[in-house]
């Protein structure tokens, strides 16, 4: 026989913690609704998979420990471990510390929280000392982090960022309650100690100290009413606030290891990626339109917040470059980019181009199909240098778009107009698949994305970066290195659109010599030129590139070297030093004797690929 | 030494600017002009392409400094040019007689009598007016109405009014039409906000530093639209309001709009005084009716009479800038005339 | 609209006409169509005005249809007036006068050429001596037929008996003109206002007590258009451009249609027949349509003669509620009588246009 | 009509007055640097979709500023959206998005 210990204060948290759970369970089932049944099963079965140790495992590490911001930033990662796993634990041994006590499996679920309400002293109570030691450090810790939190809304610049991210009335609210939460636990703890003696190192010391001078027994029971309605008020708010991304951000950790990637469609997945975002704000360095334009409201953590809100920015949607710097850097790892173009697919639902006029595949047969891209047209000397290098080097090519070619759909896609790339890519599917080629050579990165994500074509698909340096190490060509120093700017969709940063590098470190530059590799910047971007204007995307130059050519070099034909053209009327195309660059790099080709070297089929 | 005297004909800006200039070379000065006062065509004009700038402060600024030892004689006629020796002997139409040592033409432009070209009616419809009109107006602030009193709902503005035009026997560019049209567009829409605005252009010519810029303003920010095509013919509705007939040439089909206003740009024509002046001492004409140079290039002020030298839009259509430049190198041509 | 504007306008197009001792050749539409108009012009000329008007029954066309539908050269054109200049000459005249529009374009042109070319004259004259051995001659002067009567357009009207005044209202009747293109349009010069304004019409209907009024699409072809109206296929485009003038003149309410050149009194005539029958719409009050007159049967009007005397019976468009607006009496009986009350028959009754 | 053998053709002219702007207007705040056009033609000449139709990007600016939209309807799904053109107009004008926009509010979706 026991009794229910109970006091009318606790009602407001218990009330708080019930809206809560009602809350998260009626926007899971709306969630629930957009999923088709297939991925149904999937998640329901999930729990019982194999993967059960290794989600729990990452969820201690990312909603917890936050691994992944400890990397961006060390001072934010403890910031957040101390809240997340500070709490996390105070709960945790607060459940175990109180269940040793009654004795019974079954405890109200606000025991645990106003534990030290309830009792009386700490006589018979079993290692009483250890769970008031840890307890008061974990208090501890969680306070630690509170300090460094009021402190970044101060000055953020210790943490690495111009300005937190902008709370909004709710999210200021919930942060409030959160902030008052433990130092009104740590007093109701400390003044209730002093009376029971119940205290650790932390509560006790504090509430003799406080005693001492202060009514200790009046004040604690208020203290319990404020903490109680501190908790009410934060869980009340929290389905309404970026804290919904704690209970989110489990979800989707589990999603993601059941295997779930973003679709095409703005579905299930992409709900839980949007409520995962924390607005951390760690996005809103990263953004080149926030640096250079000042369009702060794209940044995902608003984009995002909008979304969750039911308050899409169609600036937002609309005017992003796609280039993934924010996406790079997001501690939660949400493809931001993804559901961007998921945006655009949903606004230009009846959006439909068509395509009836486009040719059938002529006949042509190839080792190697060379297709340049649209933008490549306009930088013809990235054209010519391709096809001089790959005739010096004996490759047996064909130029599928020589006279000029079918798109290759990626922008459509990215303006969200699946369906009428459909059409292009399937053209240009066709005339690669009948032309026999074993490998697809591209001048465009933007092509690539899409020949190697889109196309089902069944062969290797480099860009002419990748594939030169290849060409140089079968020693088909040969060039002569030079002192001049060179910046290399990845392109977008070449680098963290495809991962191709090292081959670049090599490329070039053979002719010349390479600065590396801080906005190099993951973090390099868009040129401005990106086809991802919609509705910015010309100016605006100058004042982009003008920015990115200056990082660029920082270290003073005497060229721009860049492996995309947008980029090139962007970079180039703003640019006091050179701007060339890798290809181009190599091409003027390679010894006079390997400049001409060779017909009687021609390389049989066989060999081609062995090259490769 | 005795000083030696300049007569220089025509008071316009080019005039005025080589008289200033000629005096403080140390040359007596005559400037003769038949109109009543200084500053030819700037008197009329409100503001200037492309930066819409006064054209009072320019005529200021020709004013100032504008030494006393210059003998200015307004209202004055020259009937007649002769030769003593090295010297002319002008004689006007209130018998006076002046002696110079070297001649400096600067009697400018008149702009093409809109009238000529009938079909559109200029004079005859009732709102129909020329780029000069509207300046007019726009100086003396008065509001831009209808002649039935309404506030214009679209304006067009027609290019080329008697340029490049053989049918009025004008085969020259007039030059500074066109952004005149468009600086007047955004002036007039400036005034009219709610107006809709035309410009009918065969080709735009914007040929001078900041006019380009102009137009894109224009475009931008005015919203005036253009429209590739020259007017055929216009004719008056029931309301008095105009029905403009071109053919949108970009789009290659005949094109009815109707206006509420039609303001004719009306070209570049050597003046009276011009004409006079060039026959009257024998020069050479070019085929557009403006004074020719010796040489066009290399001696732009020079002319086939020994000490008679041009300066100004009497050669040909000239900006504002031209003119001025114009002068001033004139006068370092007549000083080195006058000095060997 | 600035009257003075347009007034300043014809002073500077003010041709000479000769006063007396006209040659005067055929029309060959409107002998056809409108017979009547050039019997008017004989009647008024020699019997109210006295003048002396030659007529030779060997005069042919002009060969001007022809030429404007490309199956004639210029040429032979210019052969062919030839001869009608020599058939002046050996008349004895030297004011040639045309009753149609496209032949005083032809002559004028011819004229013109001949000043400018005078190597074609020759040619001319040698085609003709050849072809008929008549010897070459060229009139002093070239008038159409509308410019003698606007000459005498104060004669005309100090004769008048009615004038274009409403009856009942008082107010002046209200004519648009319309002038053949070949009148003005080729060479300005040579029409009375010039080609823009002119004045020629403009001047009878003023004279006579009416009002014009200008319309948008004054200056529009009436449709002849030579081969747009000669190929069958072709005759929509005809038909089309009367149409414009017909939709942009109809809000001005005109009472009545004046021309001056054979072609468009027949087509503005009867594409309104043709318009009603086709889409229902007819361009006058009520469902009447707008009549379409001569310069010579207006003047015949004006002077009081029987309009089935000067041939309004074989209009499409009735005239009778001009004649009714005039206050002119006329018999309407005798519509349909030709000389001798001998009966000539009259038209099928059209389905929507307002016909007696 | 075979009793007359011939009809009224309708006029070739085009009356301004009966243009549709109501289309114009909206694709311009959504898309201001249309009014930036000057009809050069040099988004039309490198089209990629124009090697293989006749698509004409200037052709449709002009129509749609002329408010004849059963013209720009015709032609204007036939382009790719590849951007070439955004690269080479003189005038700065965001033709990509403007092809886009236009599309958009043709086929009923919202344009912002």
């Amino acid at each position: 026989m026991y009794y229910i210990d109970y006091d009318p204060f606790v009602l407001p948290f218990t009330l708080g913690v019930l809206a809560l759970l009602v809350m998260l369970f009626w926007k899971f089932f709306q969630w629930w609704d957009k999923l088709q049944p297939e991925d149904r099963i999937v998640i329901r079965t999930g729990l019982r998979s194999g993967k059960l140790l290794a989600i729990l495992k990452e969820v201690f590490l990312e909603s917890l420990i936050h691994r992944r911001m400890w990397k961006q930033n060390p001072l934010q990662g403890y910031m957040h471990m101390t809240f997340a796993f500070g709490w996390f634990m105070l709960i945790l041994i607060g459940n175990v510390e109180s269940r040793i006590h009654s004795g019974v499996e079954f405890n109200m679920p606000y025991y645990p929280i106003f534990f030290k309400f309830f009792l009386d002293s700490n006589e018979g109570l079993p290692f009483s000392k250890s769970f008031t030691f840890i307890m008061d450090f974990f208090l501890l810790l969680v306070l630690s982090g509170l300090v460094l939190a009021m402190f970044k809304r101060v000055n953020a610049k210790l943490y690495g960022m111009k300005k937190p991210a902008k709370p909004e009335a709710i999210d200021r609210i919930a942060l409030t309650a959160l902030w008052f939460i433990f130092p009104l636990r740590l007093l109701a703890e400390s003044f209730t100690s002093a009376v029971t003696g119940t205290g650790g190192f932390l509560t006790g010391n504090l509430g003799e100290f406080l005693s001492g001078w202060l009514p200790a027994r009046l004040l604690a029971y208020p203290a319990w009413w404020s903490y109680s309605v501190a908790l009410s008020v934060f869980f009340v708010c929290m389905p309404f606030t970026r804290y919904m991304h704690i209970p989110a951000e489990v979800l989707l950790i589990y999603l993601r290891h059941l295997g779930f990637k973003p679709s095409k469609t703005y579905d299930f997945f992409s709900v839980v990626e949007v409520n995962s975002c924390p607005s951390c704000g760690v996005c809103v360095e990263s953004c080149q339109l926030k640096s250079s334009l000042g369009h702060g409201n794209i940044v995902p953590a608003y984009f995002l917040r909008g979304l969750k809100k039911d308050r899409e920015d169609m600036q937002a949607v609309n005017e992003c470059m796609l280039c993934g710097r924010c996406q790079q850097v997001c501690p939660v790892g949400i493809h931001v980019n993804d559901i961007r173009i998921q945006r655009r697919d949903l606004l230009n639902k009846q959006v439909v181009f068509n395509y009836p006029y486009l040719p059938p595949p002529d006949h042509q047969k190839a080792d190697v199909v060379y297709f340049a891209g649209c933008m490549t047209h306009l930088t013809p000397g990235i054209k010519r240098s391709v096809e001089n290098i790959l005739k010096a080097a004996g490759i047996h090519y064909l130029f599928l778009d020589k006279e000029g070619g079918i798109c290759c759909g990626r922008p459509l896609q990215i303006a969200g107009l699946w369906d009428s790339a459909r059409q292009l890519v399937e053209s240009n599917q066709r005339l690669i698949r009948q032309s026999g080629a074993r490998l697809l050579l591209t001048s465009c990165p933007i092509c690539l994305k899409v020949f190697r994500e889109e196309y089902d074509l069944r062969i290797p698909v480099m860009h002419h970066s990748q594939y030169l340096v290849q060409l140089i190490e079968a020693e088909l060509i040969n060039v002569a290195f030079s002192s001049r120093e060179v910046s290399y700017h990845d392109p977008c969709e070449l680098g963290r659109g495809c991962g191709i940063f090292e081959e670049p590098r090599q490329l070039i470190s053979r002719i010349a010599g390479l600065q590396e530059i801080t906005a190099g590799r993951e973090k390099s910047l868009c040129c401005g030129g990106s086809l991802g971007g919609l509705s910015l204007s010309f100016q605006e995307r100058k004042r982009l590139a003008s920015d990115a130059l200056k990082q660029l050519l920082a270290g003073q070099p005497d060229l721009l070297i860049t492996a995309c034909p947008l980029c090139k053209k962007t970079f180039q009327p703003l640019s006091p030093v050179g701007v060339m195309d890798i290809a181009e660059f190599l091409y003027t790099a390679m010894e006079q004797k390997t400049r001409t080709a060779q017909p009687e070297v021609l390389i049989n089929c066989n060999e081609t690929v062995a090259v490769l | 030494m005795m000083t030696k005297t300049v007569a220089v004909i025509g008071g316009g800006p080019a005039g005025m600017e080589a008289s200033k200039e000629l005096a403080f070379n140390g040359f007596q000065v005559v400037l003769l002009e038949s109109g009543a006062r200084l500053g030819g065509h700037m008197n009329q004009w409100d503001r200037l392409f492309p930066n819409k700038r006064p054209a009072g402060e320019i005529l200021e600024s020709l004013y100032r400094n504008f030494p006393g030892s210059i003998t200015v004689m307004t209202e004055t006629n020259i009937t007649s040019i002769g030769r003593n020796a090295d010297r002319f002997i002008l004689r006007t139409a209130g018998r006076d007689v002046i002696e110079a040592d070297a001649l400096l033409v600067c009697t400018g432009f008149r702009v093409f009598d809109a009238i000529l070209k009938e079909e559109y009616g200029y004079g005859i419809y009732d709102n129909v007016i020329t780029s000069v009109d509207l300046e007019q107006w726009f100086k003396e602030k008065r509001p831009v109405l209808t002649s039935h009193g309404r506030v214009p709902a679209t304006v067009g503005f027609i290019h080329c009014v008697g340029s490049r035009d053989e049918k009025s026997g004008n085969l020259h560019c007039s030059k500074v039409c066109c952004v005149t049209a468009v600086k007047q567009a955004v002036e007039l829409k400036e005034k009219l906000p709610e107006a809709r605005i035309f410009c009918f252009y065969m080709d735009l010519r914007m040929f001078g530093l900041g006019y380009e810029e102009l137009y894109k303003e224009s475009q931008e920010k005015y919203r005036i639209q253009f429209i590739r095509g020259r007017l055929s013919e216009a004719f008056e509705n029931m309301d008095g309001s105009l029905m403009a007939k071109v053919e949108d040439t970009l789009t290659a089909k005949p094109l009815r709009i109707n206006l509420d206003l039609l303001v004719l740009m009306v070209g570049f024509l050597p003046s009276d005084g011009t004409a006079a002046i060039g026959s009257l001492l024998g020069l050479t004409f070019n085929p557009n009716g403006f004074l020719q140079p010796r040489d066009g290039h290399l001696q732009p002020h020079d002319t086939e009479q020994q000490g008679v030298f041009l300066a100004g839009s009497c050669k040909g259509p000239k900006n504002l800038e031209e003119t001025l430049a114009d002068a001033r190198s004139a006068v370092l041509r007549i000083r080195q005339y006058l000095t060997n | 609209m600035k009257i003075e504007g347009k007034k300043r306008l014809w002073q500077q197009y003010q041709k000479e006409i000769a006063g007396d001792r006209y040659f005067y050749v055929r029309s060959c539409v409107r002998q056809n169509f409108f017979p009547g108009a050039e019997a008017v012009f004989l009647k008024i000329m020699q019997d109210e005005l006295g003048k002396d008007v030659y007529e030779n029954p060997a005069h042919t066309s002009c060969t001007g249809i022809g030429y404007h539908c490309d199956i004639v050269p210029f040429d032979t054109a210019m052969t062919v007036v030839a001869r009608q200049f020599s058939l002046m000459a050996e008349a004895g005249y030297e004011n040639f006068v045309t009753s149609c529009i496209t032949s005083f374009g032809l002559y004028s042109e011819v004229l013109e050429t001949w000043n400018h070319f005078p190597e074609k004259q020759e040619q001319a004259a040698r085609f003709l001596h050849e072809a008929t051995g008549r010897p070459f001659a060229r009139p002093s002067n070239v008038s159409h037929a509308s410019d003698i009567i606007y000459k005498y357009r104060h004669e005309i009207a100090a004769r008048a008996q009615y004038r274009l005044v409403n009856s009942l209202t008082g107010e002046p009747l209200k004519g648009v003109e319309h002038i053949g293109c070949h009148y003005a349009k080729m060479f300005p010069s040579k029409g009375v206002g010039g080609a823009e304004y002119p004045y020629v019409l403009v001047g009878m209907i003023e004279e006579w007590g009416g009002e014009v009024v200008d319309y948008p699409e004054r200056r529009h072809c009436c449709g002849f258009g030579f081969r747009h109206y000669a190929v069958r296929a072709n005759r929509g485009y005809s038909l089309s451009c009367s149409r414009k003038k017909f939709e942009s003149m109809q809000p001005y309410k005109p009472d009545f249609i004046l021309t001056n050149c054979p072609g468009c009194p027949m087509f503005l005539d009867r594409w309104q027949y043709v318009i009603s029958e086709m889409e229902g719409k007819t361009y006058g009050p009520g469902n009447e349509g707008i009549p379409v007159l001569t310069y010579e049967e207006l003047a015949g009007l004006v002077l009081g003669y029987d309009p089935w005397d000067i041939g309004l019976q074989v209009h499409q468009v009735s005239v009778e509620p001009l004649l009714k607006k005039m206050g002119i009496a006329y018999d309407p009986d005798g519509k349909y009588l030709g000389p001798g009350g001998k009966y000539l028959g009259r038209p099928e009754n059209p389905a929507n246009i307002y016909f007696v | 009509m075979p009793r007359w053998g011939y009809k009224i053709h309708e006029d070739r002219q085009v009356i301004w007055e009966e243009g549709d702007f109501s289309l114009v207007e909206r694709i311009r705040l959504a898309e201001p640097s249309l009014c930036l056009c000057i009809s050069c033609g040099t988004c039309a000449s490198g089209c990629t979709a124009a090697q293989f139709t006749d698509f004409s990007l200037r052709r449709v600016i002009i129509q749609l500023q002329r408010g004849r939209i059963e013209e720009v309807r015709q032609e204007i799904d036939r382009c790719m959206l590849c951007g070439k053109c955004i690269l080479t107009c003189p005038r700065g004008v965001n033709t990509r998005h403007l092809v886009l926009c236009i599309r958009k509010e043709l086929s009923g979706d919202v344009l912002y």
